[in-house]
């Protein structure tokens, strides 16, 4: 079974695994999840580690660096609101 | 580190991302949700270090600490107003990076003179040209909600004919990179041409409708970090990606669903600009309004009361001092409620973060199907800044916001309107509500009559 | 990425996905519910045409023919007695 | 075909099994989603066929109809009562398969002179082990059911210490095999134990607690099927054993919580023997009794009626009648609903499925957490056959049932219970709500009581 195969069959699992949880999330904590799921997507962080670390040539490392300055950004940024978000929620 | 256990652990960061979505399902175990998902976010980084050779360490620590620094700062100085904002701009930030890794990948192997397959060239493509509309798309988007770029919708003739040739013009170019022209030249042409759709995507759409393309966007950039998976033969990319995928998709479909629009309406509608509305003609209609003392005077000896808070409660900042109020009347046994519509404001959830922000507990919020049954044998019902969420014009079939869902608050007894004026909200039209015999308008900017109100009813 | 491992992966995420819709199941559903899991583990039966399919020895064969047949009556009896069950459940 | 096509159809065939049980989740869309699972699995099927070289069609073929055409017959000629024994049966042989594949496979690897690795021997002793104890536990819990094998535990001395050493060795036996001494002799050996095993987990647990262990023993074969795949590297194999695990977990952790009691105690606490009770002393405290005629008259002059079947119904087979008697009652304008416990009954869902068998609709029958808040202002409960799951003695807390959640039936206004006698149930304790004044005891077998019933109300 090829790489990209394999990749697939992840991908449709972890969205129907996805799926299920988030349509769990009830309106209350939509923002949260916005917020959180973006953080999320900051993930990009580990293939800029990669490349970043391997790159021989100026331009890919450069292009590197920039994509870790955003992930980073998009990762710490979006978990610490989040988590201001929700310390907010507090049952009387 | 050794391989196997390398990939058993990235296998339970995977498991910690889903598993700590799971926990954002209820309020009391949302944080520990989010500590959860970093958790697995701070696994995935460290096996990405240990595994991977780095040869420029000190690049790579200046380019991470700036980052962290950054969104920690961010995260810290904004105001819980600008979140619509702060979630754009950092989803652009997410979608910039897919793209740059795509980037990046493509000059090594180009570099290294291995010729793409198709399989690699698609993905590469697929990662640069999500990856940067997203970047381009949340900035304007971003812009937008700040107010740097006009809120209106901006259009131009032809402009759909235009935007479909020129994202035609990519697609065509995609498939020629992806086949086999896979020069450095075509591909930064590729990837300019991508941030240009992104911001041509993105203007015409109205700033209020901002949220639902913020939305949209986040999907996008988990599906670029997933193609980045599949670029570099990564789990763990492609299993957060598609996360985040489903996520901004759901999320996307649970606000059009309760704006009653499709999704096509809102990114071709060139509706909801914020801008000055078709003014309702004043005094044409007769309505009742009454000053703080006697809205004061209708809350305090009320037996229940249901808040109804909208988007002018975020634009006055007058949730604290809603607070006060409703302690105020629960001091005096009256029983309060929220009732929040899963769209009012500007953001899904919007109001429920802004009264927590308030420390009103999550438990007296009820949503609409909670709500709406009990409107029946509630005294008075006090609407904040809220306007096309309790519309009955939703039940009219002609109505532009026909089949909305809304708050029933016409079945209470009596009804406390709290806004400015009697101009329309989001949808721009007139609400007949205002006009009811058991209507008491409240006129004024919401933080003013609240301070008020406030004052008030403790002399009440 | 090792077979081994990448199995390890989609059982994880099938599994994650699985618990959610399981738990979806009403109480009313929960004994087609059985039999329809049921009917599913006849997949064995994947294995066993794979088995039989590259059989050399008549050992290998008959052990492969067994399980064909105990995994049909599996598949065939549990999918079909779930459908007699839930054919009877009516909206009056 | 292909193999990139292969693959992606077997993809497919994943998404219809998720979907398919998705759709199991309302009683409107589960027929469609059995439907689609099977659909899934008849994909699964066919890509196998076509993908992999068959040396002997004929005898596949035959094997194939002869396990089509047995499955079909029980299927069709099982009495729906049966559906626990079938269940049972059905799942030993899943099990059984999946032994034999891992077996065959087994073989197949010696016999080329492969060595196998760990991993490997691992998969392979798993996917035996897990087989063969699913297939004669299953066996054996099938003779419970069917009444072939006595339902009383049976249990001899040190029969717990006993298990474990027997246990422990096949273990160690197992890690020996995996690390190295894969010999046939060893592997029979060890599939010989496994059957053993299987068969001294599943005697010393009492017939009644058989559903527990089916459900426990369906998710062991969806488990060796995923060890399967491990062995063949086949992925619908992982995914769908996965899928099947899973269910088969949650639905036993289900019903132990209905119970309130722990699956240790189910396997190990020789509980729930089928045969004679510790019969309650008849006359020691008064009841009040009636026979049809009186309660007809009861049941035909209330405004509401609450059935509460229980596995006394299904004994007495006396659905059908129990619906005839709902229709009349209905006819003469008396509300009627049925309160159905998750646990009624020896399967979870039993009495869901007994019901619909009788033309009930599902949306007359209510959940404990639905119909517990209306008993408040109900008329009549009829209790049909049920004792533990309306026993008030589950509130005091050192009752053998303490915590078990009831449905609260005292609260009602009056109460009839059909049974023929003060016997127990299920768990062997006597059961208070029979002497409670509002209680009325109408004493007989469930299907003549009920044939009884109709004709007096009908003349009521
Ligand atoms: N939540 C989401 O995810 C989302 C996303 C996109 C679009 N939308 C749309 O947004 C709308 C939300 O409905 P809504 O009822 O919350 O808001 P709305 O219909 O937009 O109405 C808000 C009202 O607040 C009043 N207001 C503004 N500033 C005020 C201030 N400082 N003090 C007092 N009142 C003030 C305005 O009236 P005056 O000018 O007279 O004061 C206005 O009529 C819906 O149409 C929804 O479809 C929601
Ligand atoms: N549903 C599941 O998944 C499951 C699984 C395992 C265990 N269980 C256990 O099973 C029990 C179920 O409770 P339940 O209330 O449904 O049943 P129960 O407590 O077992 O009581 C059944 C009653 O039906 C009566 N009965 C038997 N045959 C009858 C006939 N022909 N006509 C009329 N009455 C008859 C018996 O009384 P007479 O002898 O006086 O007639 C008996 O008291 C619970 O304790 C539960 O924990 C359930």
């Amino acid at each position: 079974m090829s790489e990209m195969l394999i990749g697939l069959y992840v991908f449709v699992l972890a969205t129907l695994a996805g799926r299920e949880v988030i349509s769990k999330v009830p309106p209350t904590l939509h923002t949260p999840l916005m917020s959180g799921a973006n953080a999320i997507s900051g993930i990009a962080i580990i293939g800029a580690l990669v490349v970043t670390g391997a790159a021989t040539t100026p331009a890919v490392r450069w292009l590197g660096v920039a994509g870790i300055v955003m992930a980073t950004i998009n990762v710490v940024g979006g978990f610490m609101v989040t988590d201001r978000m929700l310390r907010m929620f507090r049952k009387g | 580190m050794n391989s196997t256990v390398a990939h058993l652990a990235l296998l339970l960061s995977a498991f910690l991302f889903v598993s700590g979505i799971k926990q954002l399902s209820s309020p009391g175990t949302a944080r520990s949700g989010n500590a959860r998902a970093s958790l697995a976010m701070l696994i995935a980084v460290l096996v990405t270090v240990f595994q991977n050779e780095i040869l420029s360490w000190p690049t790579v620590a200046a380019a991470v600490v700036t980052g962290a620094v950054a969104g920690a700062f961010l995260a810290r100085a904004i105001q819980m107003t600008a979140m619509p904002q702060l979630v754009a701009i950092f989803n652009g930030f997410g979608g910039g990076a897919s793209a740059a890794v795509a980037g990046a990948e493509f000059l090594r192997l180009v570099g290294s003179g291995t010729t793409l397959g198709a399989g690699m060239g698609t993905t590469i493509v697929l990662g640069t040209l999500i990856g940067a509309v997203t970047f381009s798309g949340s900035l304007i988007a971003f812009g937008k909600l700040q107010g740097v770029v006009t809120g209106n919708p901006v259009t131009f003739p032809l402009q759909k004919s235009f935007n479909a040739i020129f994202f035609g013009g990519i697609l065509v170019a995609s498939v020629a990179f992806a086949l086999g022209d896979a020069s450095p030249e075509m591909y930064f042409l590729l990837a300019g041409a991508a941030l240009v759709l992104g911001i041509l995507l993105v203007i015409p759409i109205g700033g209020a409708d901002m949220p639902v393309v913020v939305s949209l966007l986040n999907s996008y950039s988990g599906l670029a970090a997933a193609a980045t998976g599949f670029v570099l033969g990564n789990m763990i990319l492609i299993i957060a990606g598609a996360l985040v995928g489903a996520s901004g998709l759901i999320l996307t479909r649970i606000m059009c669903k309760a704006m009653n629009r499709s999704l096509g309406n809102v990114a071709f509608g060139a509706f909801g600009s914020d801008g000055p509305k078709a003014r309702v003609q004043a005094g044409e209609r007769p309505v009742r309004d009454v000053d703080a003392e006697q809205a004061a005077m209708v809350l305090a000896y009320a037996g229940s009361v249901v808040v109804v808070p909208g988007y002018g409660l975020a634009v006055a900042q007058a949730q604290h001092e809603l607070k006060k109020v409703c302690d105020l009347l629960q001091e005096r046994g009256v029983k309060v409620r929220f009732g929040i519509h899963p769209v009012a404001g500007r953001m899904p959830g919007h109001m429920n973060v802004l009264l927590a922000e308030a420390d009103v507990s999550y438990d007296q919020l009820l949503d609409l199907e909670e709500i709406n049954p009990e409107f029946d044998g509630t005294d008075v019902v006090l609407i904040v800044g809220a306007n096309d969420v309790v519309n009955p014009a939703a039940r009219d079939p002609d109505s532009v916001i026909a089949g909305m869902p809304i708050l029933d608050v016409d079945r209470a007894r009596n009804v406390i309107v709290m806004k400015r004026s009697l101009s329309p909200g989001f949808a721009g039209i007139d609400n007949d509500l205002f006009y009811l015999e058991r209507t008491l308008m409240f006129f004024g900017d919401a933080k003013q009559s609240m301070v008020d109100l406030v004052r008030e009813v403790r002399e009440a």
